[in-house]
């Protein structure tokens, strides 16, 4: 059964310096909370995880939390350029960043993969592209069946996954509906769980398109209201459309970022 | 009524979805015009979005592709994993509606990099759903600006595959769907030679010349003999995508 | 977009001697009355596929539909054996009757490869038991990148689908609620599909648990109430334990399936 | 309160969910039992079904692993597919709970044909979810009547591995889950041997004698030095067990 934790004590506990984190949420339910709350706690060497790192990555990247970024889609939504990413590949800045790029579907199935305690998966993907020139994670397999060569990627299983929910109960239920991306997915591959809610409830009531994940497959819940700011979290809050632009002046400029840290961290 | 170029840009794409079943709409010009043709030449597209939305009906064009509004108005919302494996990955798709950063005369998409992969001049968002809406839906549709830096003659990283290096390319490679059928941009629409599948062009738009398109594509672009004049943009079609945007602009 | 029909309709227009069927549904939600349909329609040579084929695939195969079973669990539910089944397994009557068989795990995996295009399924199964050696759609294949060796099942891409649901919409578009088990993978899966539904309604209002097939990868649509009687559809009829019950006498014994199939076929 | 062989059985089997977080119930008798032990001994634990009911509450019992309680009253409901891929197959979950038409000394079990597989004498009803139960679990619990023609020597199908040919045997297959800790018969309880893995007699239900249960079994059976006495269903046990079952027995 999940605890139910603060936040500082659920990142405490569960992000620890060197790991593999992988903070997900497709555009809704991102948990940028929490990942301003590593920054907060100062960690370094982190694998970063995360099919779409937007701000929160940006963020963390500038802050120098990650040596390395493994993603397929890293922008600005609607907006444009991550440019504490691209500060971080470009120019080294604040540190050297590895990076390990996938297709979307690549790293959804290597959520699968090791969602299912499989060592890989397989996809239609990749072909004719130049992606799979810089990893090693994607390769081949032969149908036993057909003879036909598809695509392999391999699994992933972070150490720790974080995400941002809608609801949880007392016992660590954790309850989510809209759009819901590769959460179940990426909770399930991890090796250990932090989600943050914005509401504790004593009754999980069902809700239309709606993933439940049970307490027993999460380590942590911790309330943290509006954690999901500056996306959205559908019931709750729309997405906060004029944070994504006003990003844009600070994620450019290092001093403006800087100062924007301080505070973040005061 | 007078319309700009991204105006004509959206209307023509918006009017390739015509008779089309359902469009999975990439991020950015692609979900203005997939939205517009729900509005106009095609009210039953069955807009899909990678976020895990089937039949998205939005009523305000969306900022992202996982707006809720989408969500809310799709006939089904499925798992990423989902959208991608049982929905994209089959080929029962009609179209993929893609942007790009570059794309090269055989209609390959570059939206990682510029510049050299390792220490990169500009670092782009990269792959996304683009490589296997490009792979694997019957026809793709490409839409974006056209400027010499951004319809180039060769590209220096393929994120997404058009014909590869030709004809036969996709087919050696087992790729189903068929490519890329029309590249839509704000002078005319190009369209693959059915011989060297290389891009020419096939239509401008009323006031453009061929030499100003030629000027802002980045290889030695061929003309059509049967070159046409896009038809200009309706009243209907305008009101239609002036009040779709009028919440707000898509990068 | 999915075609309105009836019963009758829908069969003779997607079913068609010999072709590989697949009637899906897990406890709940079971097509019998497609079912019957099929057998009043005296369809020959069928490969039935089913994970589970109970009630409805006793009677197909007594009926003599049935070439070849692929499935992975043939009872009747809380009841015992489909003698209908063994009589023919056993005994080759009402003819000889081809059985491919596999776990549940392997029937599911090989549904979602078919959905998802692909020609075989990875899973952890089968291995140590004797199953595979009866059947040639399970094989291994090698991780490429761990070197490990997995199980591998043949995709499954059924000439037709048929399923029941509680609701369609009068553009096609069908949903269900409740255990869902594998009908979108065997819809998605197939090249045909049918689908029957306790009701069409003008609007599909979100319910807690539904899956919704768009009305485009549907072919057909008929309207049968009760369409799932004995098994049950949750928000219209329980399961009726006692025809599960009074099933056994008539599976038991050929003449009473006779006069059971005069009584359907009449 | 007096109680029949099913019942102690029963009643043993609940015990020994004790503890555990969550269980991965087969059909029929395992049904009844980790279903008593909600009730009992452990009302924290989660049941999983196959049919994709996860953390199931059925105020009566089931008559099938796909009653439509299962899903009402279940924290989750998902694919069967996902059930078995993300839910089973990761060993994520503590205790398979199986039932048998045959098991052998070894724990292994035979739920698809008795005789010859291609002209059966009998036509069991085959696997179901039980071999990736069986490999699967971090530990798995069986339950039989204990008769000399269901407790065999040897199997002559394999349908569900248990110790396979003995010590060693899972491991070289790469099976994670530790196997059948247990067999729960209506005489008494076997328990793997920790050195040759054969099921040994590890617990007499009162008033069973081990001479009956050897003769009830199909194979030499050895009896533990520290042979215990099952304790007697209490009569919370039973009023729990009655009323669980008086809507109808399981198959």
């Amino acid at each position: 059964m999940a605890e139910l934790v603060s936040l500082a004590e659920g990142v405490a506990e569960l992000v620890h310096d060197g790991d593999t984190v992988a903070l997900e949420g497709f555009t809704h339910l991102i948990p940028v909370a929490a990942g301003q709350e590593i920054i907060r706690q100062g960690r370094r060497g982190l694998t970063l995880v995360r099919m779409t790192p937007d701000i929160v990555y940006d963020q963390l990247i500038g802050a120098g939390c990650a040596a390395r970024l493994v993603f397929s889609w890293g922008g600005n939504p609607g907006v444009g350029s991550l440019h504490r990413f691209r500060d971080a590949v470009e120019n080294a800045w604040p540190g050297p960043i590895e990076i390990e790029e996938h297709s979307h579907a690549g790293m959804a199935n290597r959520y699968v993969a090791g969602a299912s305690g499989l060592p890989f998966a397989v996809l239609r993907g990749y072909v004719g592209t130049d992606i799979a020139k810089h990893t090693t994670t994607v390769s081949t397999v032969t149908c036993p069946f057909t003879g036909e060569v598809l695509t392999a990627v391999a699994a992933l299983n972070p150490d720790v996954a974080v995400i941002h929910a809608q609801r949880a109960d007392r016992r660590g239920n954790v309850q989510m509906w809209g759009i819901t991306g590769v959460q179940k997915e990426a909770v399930l591959a991890a090796r250990r769980s932090l989600v943050t809610v914005e509401e504790i409830v004593d009754e999980l009531d069902p809700r239309p398109d709606a993933v439940v994940l049970p307490g027993w497959v999460v380590s942590a819940v911790a309330h943290v209201p509006r954690g999901a700011h500056p996306s959205y979290a559908q019931g709750y809050y729309d997405r906060d459309n004029d944070y994504y632009q006003a990003w844009d002046p600070i994620s450019r400029d290092r001093e403006a970022f800087a100062k924007w840290l301080d505070e973040v961290t005061a | 009524m007078t319309w700009d170029a991204d105006e004509i840009m959206t209307v023509t794409a918006a009017r390739s979805l015509a008779g089309r079943t359902s469009c999975f709409v990439g991020i950015g010009l692609p979900s203005t015009a997939a939205n517009l043709a729900r509005r106009t030449s095609n009210p039953d597209l069955a807009l899909i979005y990678e976020s895990g939305a089937i039949g998205a009906k939005p009523t305000v064009l969306p900022l992202s592709i996982g707006d809720g509004e989408l969500g809310e108005t799709a006939d089904a919302v499925v798992s990423v994993p989902e959208i991608f494996n049982y929905w994209l990955q089959p080929g029962r798709v009609d179209v993929g509606f893609l942007g790009a950063a570059q794309v090269d005369r055989l209609g390959n998409i570059n939206t990682t990099v510029i510049g050299d992969y390792a220490a990169p001049a500009v670092r782009l968002p990269g792959a996304g759903g683009a490589p296997e809406i490009a792979a694997s839906c019957r026809e793709t549709i490409v839409i974006v600006r056209h400027r010499p830096r951004i319809l180039v003659d060769r590209l220096a990283f393929v994120t997404s595959l058009g014909f590869g290096d030709g004809p036969g390319h996709r087919a050696a490679l087992g790729l189903r769907g068929r490519g890329p059928i029309r590249l839509i941009t704000d002078l005319g629409v190009l369209e693959p030679d059915p011989e060297t599948c290389e891009l020419t062009l096939a239509s401008i738009h009323p006031g453009v010349t061929v030499d100003e398109v030629r000027a802002a594509t980045g290889w030695p672009l061929a003309v059509r003999a049967d070159l046409a004049v896009t038809a200009p943009p309706t009243p209907a079609e305008l009101t239609a995508l002036r009040s779709l945007t009028r919440g707000g602009s898509v990068a």
